[in-house]
């Protein structure tokens, strides 16, 4: 199993730390993983994105240009990420701020409403893991377990009072997700 | 005597939501919007009428956002 | 529709009395939203123009937040290596001895890499201008120490605090360029409220007029907030900036005519 | 069990630097390496093994506090990228004059000048031929993994003390900011004061009563003698040649085409190989680990198995010289690359190798 | 009739400045150059000319000066050695990367580091494939005699604003420090400064009024729009390859020997083939006189015709890369050479063809 | 014969008042006759070895005519890059604490290409001893100005005197690390005649004793004659230096524990 | 009380004829020799037995050319 | 005619100069010429040393290490480069301060007493003027009427007035210059 994707928004949406806990919630389950960043001034004010991949094999390129998948959080992602989704690929977005709404219909395209349910949460910060949840429900690449002792490890300890409430955010993702094509 | 007024514009996509301009204003004309510009920003608006064209919002703005009138009337 | 508040009959050329100046391009600036970067360059763009020099005018960009300041600026521009602004644009004022020069240089660019080459060009008292932004990390590169950094101050380089016994006293360089005789007119400004930003706008027409009447060179610190660096809303680092920066960092003119001052 | 751990490869230089009981890092922040100085700052590590850890005010002022601290017989370690690498090279070439052990790494970004600060191999020159002045050679190590970016530390300063040379991790963006397990090996003692005096007697460690003075200098006026030092130095570098070289050779026995690729581009080359093997095309890779001393034997010994060679490059051609002067005219080089912050994709690489090598 | 001198090469060379109406001279001192900033000073060129000459704090002040002078669209020169060009390898390659035209003067000296202060050539690689970051070149002129160090100073400067490429003259203290008799061509005059708005629109000259304003930057952050800058400058690299390669070849109509060298090494040289000649020994010179572009067709070419050749570098062999590639395998290539300040004689070099080449 | 006006009688161990330290070496010193870098050297030799640190001193030489001073000072020494000495020492002090350790630079390496380094190592405050040799020109590389010629000196680089408006002023660089919270200890001395070698080797030996003391960086300017450069005899250039160097360079204490003096 | 008395050793091969000894001496003892030394130098010697041994001529020699003994007689 | 010369003695002995004025009197007789001095800190204090070369040819190298002549002024250059000259050539040299006179068989040597008479003169000054005419006595290779041009040439116009010592200097070299072997 290989799986390549794409977390792609604004800077500050919780991208790169999700895609961290992707990662490490592999290792738990003894994959190979890689997790690559834009990184640089581009992630000021501007868009942030980072390509992870887990597999069952040594992962050859850490840096791609065609995805499994792609989990798009702003416009300009979709602008830049929609095409990179491999044929029966798929697309998962938050349409909060999306004007130009996905096109393509040789890829599964999901819907989260991320942004309202972190709202609803009472606590923005969970932004990130309701994708996340999002994502595992239509995408369970790695067990639950693994995610929570993925979130041990990418969380300082200082900070491990807040899985649970992270682990519910993940839930709540796996809910509210929808199926658009 | 003449009561002077103001009027600004905001440039609502320039703007990047820094709030400076909120705490420069002596009349409280400015707000933020609950709604985001094309950038993700919660942008200044105006939220009455009281405006004398002073100035202040604009020359704190960093990003050049606020034109200013005054006028005599 | 919400009510717009707006006066459409007042807005006539003769009531602007503000609007940006055209010496800023339309660019819209990388800048973190309310950085004081974008107001510094506001300013110095403002008195281009009102002095009308646009066309006289060469600017520095250095290595830092303010790197792409020649996207900005609608006048000609030099993009200088980290810290050696100063040295670029000796070369440029001596070559166009009747243009005005400045140089736009972070704290780190202009007191870290760059100390000798500021040192050096303020003390053969280069007829140009130095606008200094004192924000006291590195912005550009996601909030290090910078030489100006305070004592205590958490930054990615310093995340438990700057401490002076190992990583020395922050630099108050602009006090040192002033005692060179070089140095014509030293001035530390902030522009984080109305009355601040017309001061400052007023020191940098000074800095400007200075190389007119061949003065030598003329400083001008800009204590600024890096709200990003600081990880601190705007607003809230416009505060910071007064109870901590201030003190060290007291604002005011420092050298005039010459002289230092006091 | 060894510790496991996700992490970029600029933080794992850090932990390896801590693990390898370095005595110092010196560096001035630049992207894309500044997590290496921001990792030990936050490890606070002088209360972990005592290193010290000191934010320079400049890149000439770190690659001098290098030489200082490598004189002491310490081990010492500093980074950068691109600009500030071109800034070290007065510092680069004394160290090697002056035959001192560190290690510096380069996580270079696209240049020339303030260029990019996106990821590139375009340094390659620079670090292997001899960016500095005079007639010298670094160590260059690529590592393509996170793994290696940790492993090539204690590799470094092992190779460093060895030949009293300086070592230079070639490295670039990509692996500098992506994240990968990386086995952590366990924590290295420091030397303490006596053992360094010690073990490097020609370290300034404070002169002993009875033993001459040392000196550490790369001054000699005689050019007669200046000149001794030379081949000295060029004696050592062939020794280096002779025992040092490493490579990976990736399904080379039965290649009919063989890519020669470092660091990332290895990295991509071999999804680029899969690809091309999937289509029919018997191809193989030499994967140069150490880029001086170059693993010239090989290349030469498989240009006389192989139809033609590529090398892909995130540069505008600069490792090829090397493979063309191991080869020496016995098949054909080509060379393919994007740059300026570009990184090449696995299907360029193999439409490159059918047009350039296969095709043309 | 033209005016006829005794000169050092240094001193040439600033002569040499004034005449070709550079605009402005920055350095700092080191031997064995610091003659080319001394006499600028005596001869007061502000006077003559109006041209301006500062003493920098650095060389790293220095080469940044010449960036912004160059940006104006002036003519600026600058020079050093060794340990000083490797400081301003971050400087070059910024200049590189902005395409500003200049000249940059390396009379070098025996590294590494602070080395020794007597001739070398150990500065071939710095020079020719980029001491500094990214992928750049430097046009890279090798003057063999005073006469030559004045001319290549106008040469450099017209090749520099043909290709908006910064020029270095590899000399060394062979080159620098002698004197021989030399004719200077005629004052030209310097641009004003109309001209050089007129002249170079791409230059900082102030931005007239209706014309967008100009930028000179070596910055890039999109990748995509940085690959492009790099191919458009491998392309311009190409051009200076294809149009402006330079040599001089002695002797080689029936030579079945070839030696190949360049500036003080080839005076040496062509002793040696005299004298080789007087022992029935056919061997011929190429003295390529551009090291980048290289003259590698002809070398090529001549490796078809000649038994062996041999590379004569005061350095532990650095040009023979060039002379390998250019050869590809086709005949044997040998390097001889003294460095760190020693100067091989002519008696060696015959020794070292009859021994390498010839026996070998 | 000519009369030899010796005294052997008196030529004995208890008698001896004077005589060549230890701490230098044998080896001749490549220096001009009369010039005070010897001086400067036999004075911190002698108080290395009157405080009985030879083992635990390590020096770092400078490129300028001192390029050498690790052939004759018999410690464990580094020869540093042109201007670098502070940052090698940094290294040195901060790797072995314990130790003494000192720079020993001319001031075209410290206050031309070395500003910076120098600057910041003061700025740290790191625990270490800096003995500057002023004499106003490069001796090492035939005598061009240095950023410490006086206005209208002669030099290979100013023949016609240095020209203030073109190559700016001599900097007082003593002056201004002394501003540095970081510096502890800094003075002005010469080696000229008896009295003032006598200050000169005391104020050396309060510099190295701070170092014991942890008290932070101690900087001790040595105004010497360069006769070559300066194309005088020694005993002329010794009296020119009085004249000319003094006025402009004053002798004495600027910084003692830690307070500016005055 | 007793006279003091001192001698002064010069070792004439380091001495390199700067003169600062000369000038140095309270006592005129040190002058020029006509002669040069291995080196070229017109070296320093002796010219009286005033010699008090005051170390001064030692103190401000740049080469440690000199030693100084002193004896109360 | 080709003439390679070696000049070597203290600093300050006018040695550079001397060959400077060889070589513009060879100029002013239409040859090639080369000065090659040494150079550095090894000057101060220590020996300088030129390399003169006058030829009717276009000079190869303008660095030798075997010379026509040798015109040697202290014992450190006598031991230096005694050993240079060709079998055949020509050693000069002053014999003041010289402490190891010469030995070898297969050369010509020739002793000028330049210190003591350039003392007599009242001028030390035209020391290496008067080992120049010594010089050109035994290898008149340049006329006399180009050396005084090669002087007006080398000497700075100021200088001027100070060509007919200089030339008196040479007159007086070329009368006391003595054969020894
Ligand atoms: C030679 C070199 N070293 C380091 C860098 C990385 N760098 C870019 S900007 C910067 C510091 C910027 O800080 P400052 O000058 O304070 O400007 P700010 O961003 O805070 O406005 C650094 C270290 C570089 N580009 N070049
Ligand atoms: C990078 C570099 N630049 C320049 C030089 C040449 N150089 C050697 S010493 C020196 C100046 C020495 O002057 P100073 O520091 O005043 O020492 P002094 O000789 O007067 O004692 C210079 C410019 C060098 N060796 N390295
Ligand atoms: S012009 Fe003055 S009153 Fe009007 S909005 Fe701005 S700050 Fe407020
Ligand atoms: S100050 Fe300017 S950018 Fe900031 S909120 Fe107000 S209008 Fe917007
Ligand atoms: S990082 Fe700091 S200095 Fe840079 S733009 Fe943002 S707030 Fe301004
Ligand atoms: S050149 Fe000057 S500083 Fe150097 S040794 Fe001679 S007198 Fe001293
Ligand atoms: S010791 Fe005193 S009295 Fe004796 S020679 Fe020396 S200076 Fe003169
Ligand atoms: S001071 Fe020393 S070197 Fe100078 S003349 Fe006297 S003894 Fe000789
Ligand atoms: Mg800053
Ligand atoms: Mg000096």
């Amino acid at each position: 199993m290989t799986e390549e994707i794409i977390i792609a928004g604004f800077g500050g949406q919780g991208v790169l730390s999700m895609g961290k806990i992707l990662a490490y919630s592999g290792i738990m389950q003894d994959q190979e993983v890689s997790w690559m960043p834009s990184y640089g001034p581009e992630m000021r004010g501007g868009t942030a994105n980072v390509t992870v991949i887990l597999s069952d094999e040594r992962i050859s390129s850490p840096v791609l240009n065609a995805f499994d998948t792609a989990i798009i959080l702003n416009q300009q992602s979709m602008d830049k990420f929609e095409k990179t989704i491999k044929p029966g690929g798929t697309l998962l977005y938050d349409p909060n701020g999306i004007t130009h709404h996905p096109t393509r219909k040789d890829i599964k395209i999901y819907r989260i409403q991320a942004a309202e349910a972190s709202a609803a949460m009472g606590n923005t910060k969970t932004f990130n893991m309701i994708v996340l949840g999002a994502f595992l429900k239509i995408k369970p690449i790695v067990l639950m377990e693994n995610v929570e002792k993925g979130l041990k490890k990418s969380l300082p300890v200082r900070h491990h009072k807040l899985i649970p409430m992270n682990m519910e955010a993940i839930t709540k993702g796996a809910e509210i997700v929808e199926e658009v094509a | 005597m003449a009561k002077v007024v103001g009027d600004i514009v905001i440039d609502i996509e320039r703007c990047k939501g820094c709030e400076v301009c909120t705490t420069a204003c002596p009349q409280d004309v400015i707000a933020m919007a609950s709604e985001v510009n094309g950038k993700g920003y919660h942008y200044a608006m105006k939220v009455n009428g009281n405006c004398i064209g002073c100035s202040n919002c604009a020359v704190v703005c960093p990003d050049a956002v606020i034109t200013v009138y005054r006028a005599k009337i | 529709m919400a009510e717009t508040f707006d006066r459409p009959e007042i807005r006539t050329p003769e009531n602007l009395v503000y609007s940006k100046t055209n010496v800023l391009t339309d660019n819209i600036m990388h800048y973190c939203p309310g950085c004081g970067h974008g107001t510094t360059h506001r300013l110095l763009a403002e008195v281009i123009e009102e002095m009308g020099i646009q066309s006289e005018t060469i600017g520095i960009a250095p290595v830092g937040c303010s790197v792409l300041a020649y996207n900005y600026f609608d006048v000609d521009m030099q993009e200088a290596a980290h810290g050696r602004a100063p040295a670029v644009a000796t070369a440029v004022k001596r070559l166009f001895p009747n243009k005005f020069v400045f140089t736009y240089q972070g704290d780190g660019d202009l007191a870290a890499i760059g100390t000798a080459e500021t040192i050096h060009a303020c003390n053969r008292g280069e007829n140009m201008t130095i606008i200094f932004v004192n924000n006291g990390i590195y912005g550009m590169t996601g909030g290090q120490m910078a030489p100006t950094t305070l004592p205590g101050m958490p930054t990615s380089t310093s995340p438990y605090g700057r401490e002076v016994a190992t990583m020395g006293n922050p630099l108050k360089i602009t006090e040192l360029i002033a005692q060179l005789p070089g140095t014509y007119y030293v001035t530390r400004q902030s522009v984080h409220t109305p009355a601040n930003v017309r001061k400052a706008k007023k020191a940098i027409r000074q800095a400007m007029e200075n190389q007119k009447l061949n003065r030598g060179l003329s400083f001008v610190e800009v204590v600024s907030n890096c709200n990003s660096g600081w990880k601190l809303s705007p607003v809230k680092a416009n505060k910071w900036m007064e109870d901590n920066m201030f003190p060290f960092y007291p604002l005011g003119d420092i050298k005039v005519n010459g002289e230092l001052v006091k | 069990m060894k510790e496991l751990k996700l992490m970029k490869g600029n933080e794992a230089v850090a932990e390896a630097a801590i693990r390898a009981g370095a005595d110092a890092y010196f560096g001035y922040p630049i992207t894309p390496q500044s997590e290496v100085l921001e990792y030990l700052m936050a490890e606070r590590p002088y209360e972990r093994t005592g290193m010290v850890v000191l934010q320079a005010e400049s890149e000439v002022a770190a690659i001098n506090m290098v030489y200082g601290g490598a004189a002491c017989g310490k081990k010492v370690i500093t980074s950068s990228s691109s600009p500030g690498i071109s800034l070290k090279m007065e510092g680069i070439s004394y160290i090697a004059g002056a035959e001192l052990p560190c290690v510096i790494l380069n996580v270079v970004r696209g240049g020339p000048g303030l260029g990019t600060i996106q990821p590139s191999q375009s340094d390659y020159f620079q670090a292997t031929k001899g960016g500095g002045h005079g007639d010298y050679r670094l160590i260059v190590l690529a590592p393509a993994s996170v793994q290696e970016m940790a492993d090539h530390v204690k590799l470094g300063f092992d190779l460093a003390f060895k030949y009293r040379n300086p070592v230079m991790i070639l490295s670039d963006g990509v692996i500098g900011q992506m994240m990968e397990k990386v086995e952590l090996f366990e924590q290295m003692p420091r030397l303490s004061d006596e053992e360094v005096a010690a073990n490097y007697p020609w370290a300034t460690t404070g002169k002993p009563a009875g033993v001459p003075h040392r000196i550490i200098t790369s001054l000699e006026l005689d050019s007669s003698k200046q000149e001794k030092h030379n081949h000295h130095l060029q004696e050592k570098y062939r020794k280096i040649q002779e025992n040092e070289t490493m490579y990976e050779a990736i399904q080379t026995e039965d290649a009919e085409y063989l890519i020669v690729a470092f660091g990332s581009s290895a990295r991509i080359s071999q999804k680029a190989i899969d690809m091309a093997r999937a289509k029919g095309i018997k191809v193989g890779m030499i994967r140069p680990i150490t880029l001086f001393p170059y693993p010239s034997e090989i290349i030469n010994k498989l240009a006389d198995q192989v139809k033609g060679i590529l090398t892909v490059e995130m540069n505008a051609g600069q490792m090829i010289e090397d493979v063309k002067l191991a080869v020496n005219g016995k098949v054909k080089v080509e060379h393919f690359g994007r740059f300026g912050g570009m990184i090449p994709n696995p299907e360029e690489v193999v439409k490159a190798l059918e047009q350039k090598i296969i095709g043309g």
